[in-house]
């Protein structure tokens, strides 16, 4: 049962779409990541989205949130991602928050204290430079000392991370067999050392070293020492499924901006528009759209159910998003000719943001292993049956 | 919106869903199920069984409104149908009769028309083709040349159409013909008559195709007269109901409750092939290819639900979903004609025939499967090509 | 150092041209296929064959031929696959007759006699149901008897083994772990069974059953019991490598008709050929056909040089070819339109031909399979020699 | 013919690979050596240094006639040449004087404008660019609006180029310009100028591009006063030149010596870089796609040779070689940007300034594929589009 209605959602949209219509798109998004300073986005757009609503969306009303389910956080990071917004919002809500509510305990959920008002970023930290897109390779250790862990190890580079005020970090609890556990680290702690960088497309993140970061027994999500790498996988899901998100956004956008730059440009005495092979790349890369939206829909609703398949639906929707945003990109490009190239133009940053969007959490070839690897587990079993369901 | 809207799910549908599933598996029986499986040419009688079953039953033309003789089904029930039927691989729903013509016989037609014709179709009594296509016109429907010239009270017709399927099965033939070749547009001047096949001076010639199946037909007129009673709505104004139908047509030809079965099929004949000694379905390669084609059906089948979902499908979802559509049904059977490479692509299309006891070469299923893709080759060319479609999405919804 | 010259080469392309395009073509290639007798290709031809010297290309000089190349027979097999001829020549000529060149001894040569002459057919054996496109799984026994062998096993279908007089059958000498030989055995054998059927595209074979089949000790080429699976690999990839040739002709050959045929005709009041979808379609055809052309005569100077990446030459080709010839075949009955569905034009017939050649003797896929397994190899070791070298 | 007849190989053509080989190894010395495998950008003096070396050996103008100055190189000796400095990861060659304006002039040129110019790009002691397209121009090239009018022995010159490569660092521009905007043709009344970069009224503007690096330029002219004695052969006969140039820049583009260079870049990069905690170079899937990017260059290559045996290649062989050689270049970039989206695609645009000695975040290579990637976006477009070269073919060579 979904927290929104159809018509809260379509205002939601309707209001997101506006706002970052109105106060965003490419050249606020290049201002503000090429700005001197640290952060590389908007702390006052985050104070707007703080403002609206948004940053609370998924919360618990505890913690001044509206419960909604991860269909609703897409429809505004679709829109953010339609305008290149720069804030560092899947990092914390999907991923950050995500973790403290789904496996903090009663006191822990204090950790979101000041999310919702914006008063509070929260980062997450997981993949290692041995990881890859791996999610179980976690080499870095929690040893356990009098009053809590020392958390040594290294952290790849992770988007938002070199701004997060809170950080959720995996490590292994003990030893190098020992089990995955998340800890809550603040952004201050002694003994955390960021290398913050930007990503390909200008968003910064940052890359971490953990020498002997102390924290309390609490620190440790949940306060047990079960294993966490099932529920990292699940986080990690969601947060692929938000990325698609963003990227469906950028790339209907991207789709719209070839379009009307072909309507109006001219070579050869006619316009762009009316050459057909032109034509029918343009329409490929809106049937992109299309088929995006529509596996990120089923994804969605299969996540926000709770149903069997969410996985495998999360794990789709992210292979074909992040193909279909390799062609609109590559396309977007390409259709603009050498004006494509230059940095002055939005399409390039269009370009870029999927490039990153693509990779993050896993692309597309590895998700497609993924869903191979589960056909490994069937074909175990007789044909049989399957035909007789199909 | 970006983000679609989830449509709330009816938990009624899932009792019909299994209504269906449960009628195909008790109406079809071993002698049909196994040529159907085997992909082999079903016997018009067989076929003709299964069909007039359904229509006992309302559902060949459940998705009818109850005015017209209908079950008045929501677009997700006549979904669901296509899908179980399919997904059985049941005898093929010829659309002629309960989709194309039916529709608009009660759309257009007189009191008369609809008495007359009406109930063969929703019993299957009378098999229907489609004269639309011919041989100079291709993709350029408009362009027709069979002529139709009022007599008293007929209309004589001469010329030829082309790619006519089941025409050497079919009672009737629904024709477009050229009423008027001064109109000022081709769109113009162009009626809609019903025909009866036995009506002299109509000869049909068997068209073989690649898979050397007899499908479809040419289809010529030698001074055939039909009586003007057998005119749709007004004279000149046939092109409007063929829009009309040729909207219909264009949802309906993606088939995807079939490619479910072509990927059990598939699964199947990997499990059973071996490479090397072990089945091919332990082959990276291959299993990677299954991980994308399920994927790709997968999305097909959600891009379906919201074209559903939004009530008449937008042009973009109609024209999306049968390039779509038409691509992955050639990538799967193209997939299963690597794994029969490996048993050196025989091809024995007197396999096809029911009852035919020959010495095999390879799979059982190999001729079937050969076949349809040899056959389906044409989905991404009939029903307006891929091409087309795409002048369609160009010029009706980014205005190029 | 090639046994012809350039100015030989292009003589022989010329005849062999002109032969086939006033001598066949689709309409002669149906007549022949669908022949309600055994043979389902032209005597008559194979006699012409034999006539113009063709069949004896590659063969000794004591055994009537000419002592080409792979490259002289390729010029040959290429201008008969645009013309679709049916007749059996690359598994007479490269596999049966190489086959016997390469391994048999002085004595066994004898079994060419009558080849160039167009008097013998030779055929290959060497798949079978278990071993898809492996090369290496045989699992037909020949059991040594008092004055020879006893052959048992089945074959999988092979294009032109129904017409065989001699063929050549691979089979373990012993038992299930003995060495792989090659036997030379007559179509007539008693205990030979064959199943002959057409392939997609008309073109005839046949699997076969051995039941018993008894061959003199002199049978088995070599006369030795080494493994022959290296020289069966090698000469399936140079059987490969024919079948492409026989793909570019085909597929050069589609390219063409459907040109031609976009250029007279029309719709919507303009002729095909002048919508720039369609013609870039054409542009594209053409350039798999050059791609491939390009590939293929590298891989074939490669095997007439004996050079050390031969095999890997024909591999590539092979794959390259079989892609291309999947893109031409199938946007050549795609520009037909319904047209070419019909088995009264000859695109269809191309299609058919070309889907055949893609699969013989292994796929695009399978070849890429051993190249990638290649890497394998080429990955254990350390990469800085590669920098050095590239 | 279908197959074509293999081309003899010359062996004293190794002993010249070896020496261009050694002549790489022995003049790239370690700081140049370190910045050009890290992608980093080349400082202009380094750029300069080597090019004057390879002036000294005669090799940056060996595909001149002796005549020229040149080597008389065959095609195949000056296509090895390309192959090694190419694999070495030399600098760039850059074509602007040594096989655009340098052949034209030599060509066309009077004898003043050959001795004037001619030894200075032989011994890369002037820096050229490239004058030709225009903000509005793109693909329509003709369509070009920058003015020459004639004033006594002057031309004055007004208007705009774009995409102008290394007109920062260019002592000279070769320009195409407008000398009789009433001509019937837009591809007549075009004449071509040579043009100090020195001269009052030009301005240079960088365009930075997707990689955020300055290799292009935007060049305004205004009132630029320009010698008469600098127009190359007859007034209003410039496209003649520019059309002469374009078949020599075609072949060039496809860079194949740079692609091996790559693979092994690639190769390296899998070997060091965990998935899981194993190498990527383990990983079927990239294992299949190393395979078939080498059988895709393996095929590039065998092109090109046959191209060169031609003597001239045609027209296909040239559209064909750069429609493929571009989409190779971009495969290869893709397939490395997709092993660093394991370290999460970090970008240190700044890590690209030789001497940068920040934090690194990643492999220390990533800023320069990265920006290899973004900047080969261009190779798509830039030398004619693969949608333009397509058009060549169509209309050039299929007769459509």
């Amino acid at each position: 049962m979904p927290a929104f209605s159809s018509e809260e959602r379509q205002l939601l949209h309707d209001s997101a779409t506006e706002y970052f219509a109105d106060r965003y798109g490419p050249e606020r998004a290049l201002a503000l990541t090429r700005d001197d300073g640290p952060d590389g986005f908007g702390r006052a757009e985050w104070k707007s989205y703080a403002e609206l609503g948004w940053l609370g969306l998924m919360l618990p009303e505890d913690a001044g949130g509206s419960e909604g389910g991860l269909t609703e956080a897409a429809i505004l990071f679709a829109a953010a991602g339609a305008e290149l917004a720069a804030e560092p919002l899947i990092p914390c809500l999907v991923l950050g928050a995500g973790a403290v509510t789904g496996l903090g305990t009663e006191a822990q959920q204090a950790a979101l204290e000041g999310v919702a008002e914006g008063e509070k970023i929260l980062g997450f930290l997981h993949y290692e430079p041995g990881s890859g897109f791996a999610r179980d390779h976690v080499e870095t250790i929690a040893r356990p000392t009098a009053d809590g862990y020392a958390l040594t190890g290294d952290k790849a580079f992770s988007a938002g991370a070199h701004a997060a005020d809170l950080l959720v970090v995996s490590a292994r609890i003990g030893g190098p067999d020992g089990p995955v556990g998340l800890f809550l680290v603040p952004g201050d702690a002694g003994g955390l050392h960021r290398v913050p960088a930007p990503a390909l497309d200008g968003r910064r993140g940052a890359a971490a070293t953990l020498d002997g970061v102390a924290v309390s027994a609490d620190a440790l999500l949940g306060g047990t020492t079960d294993d966490r790498l099932a529920a990292i996988d699940r986080l990690l899901d969601r947060a692929a499924l938000a990325v698609c998100a963003d990227m469906l956004g950028a790339m209907t956008k991207a789709s719209e901006i070839t379009t009307d730059y072909l309507k109006t440009r001219e070579q050869f005495g006619q316009k762009l528009s009316s050459f057909q092979v032109l034509q029918h790349r343009l329409v490929d890369m809106r049937i992109c759209c299309e088929e995006s939206r529509a596996a990120i829909h089923a994804a969605l609703t299969a996540q926000d159910e709770n149903a069997p398949d969410a996985a495998i639906a999360a794990w789709r929707a992210k292979a074909e998003t992040a193909r279909a945003a390799r062609f609109v990109g590559g396309q977007g490009v390409q259709l603009h000719g050498g004006m494509g190239m230059t940095d002055d133009l939005g399409i390039g940053h269009y370009y870029k943001r999927l490039s990153v969007n693509e990779a993050l959490f896993g692309d597309a070839a590895w998700h497609i292993d993924r869903l191979a690897a589960r056909e490994d587990a069937r074909a175990a079993q007789p044909a049989a049956p399957e035909m007789a369901g199909a | 919106m970006f983000i679609n809207a989830a449509a709330p799910r009816d938990p009624n549908l899932e009792k019909f869903r299994m209504e269906v599933r449960e009628f195909c598996q008790t109406e079809i029986g071993p002698e049909m199920r196994r040529i159907l499986d085997l992909g082999q040419h079903l016997p018009k009688d067989m076929h003709d069984g299964w069909l007039k079953a359904l229509g006992r039953k309302g559902w060949l033309t459940g998705h009818w409104a109850k005015e017209h003789g209908g079950l008045g089904w929501t677009p997700e029930e006549s979904a669901i149908f296509r899908d179980e039927t399919d997904g059985a691989a049941a005898p093929w729903l010829a659309p002629f009769g309960v989709t194309m013509v039916g529709p608009v016989i009660y759309t257009f037609g007189t009191p008369e028309q609809k008495a007359r014709h009406l109930p063969g179709i929703r019993k299957n009594d009378v098999w229907w083709c489609q004269g639309y296509s011919e041989p100079g016109s291709g993709s350029d429907l408009a362009s027709l040349k069979t002529r139709a010239v009022r007599d008293g009270d007929d209309y004589v017709v001469n010329g030829q159409k082309i790619w006519t399927t089941l025409a050497h099965w079919a009672d009737w033939i629904f024709c477009l013909v050229r009423t008027d070749p001064d109109a000022p547009k081709k769109q113009q001047g162009i009626s809609f008559l019903l025909i009866d096949m036995k009506t002299p001076g109509i000869t049909v010639r068997p068209l073989i195709t690649l898979d050397l199946g007899h499908h479809l037909n040419e289809v010529f007129f030698e001074d055939v007269r039909v009586p003007a009673e057998n005119l749709i709505g007004e004279e000149n104004k046939g092109w409007d109901y063929a829009k009309f139908l040729l909207a219909h047509e264009r949802v309906g030809v993606a088939e995807i409750g079939k490619f479910g079965r072509y990927l059990a099929q598939l699964r199947k004949l990997l499990g059973e092939t071996r490479e090397g000694g072990r089945p091919l379905s332990e082959d990276p390669g291959f299993r990677r290819r299954l991980a994308e084609l399920e994927m790709n059906l997968s999305t097909l089948k959600a891009m379906h639900a919201d074209a559903l979902a939004q009530g008449t499908p937008g042009l973009i979802s109609a024209a999306a979903l049968k390039i779509r559509g038409s691509e992955l049904q050639q990538a799967i059977l193209q997939t299963m004609t690597d794994v029969l490479g490996r048993h050196g692509l025989a091809y024995q299309a007197d396999a096809l025939m029911a009852g035919w006891n020959g010495e095999l070469v390879g799979p059982e299923e190999s001729a079937g499967i050969l076949a349809e893709h040899l056959h389906r080759r044409a989905a991404t060319i009939y029903g307006g090509s891929s091409e087309i479609q795409r002048n369609i999405i160009a010029k009706g919804a980014l205005g190029l």
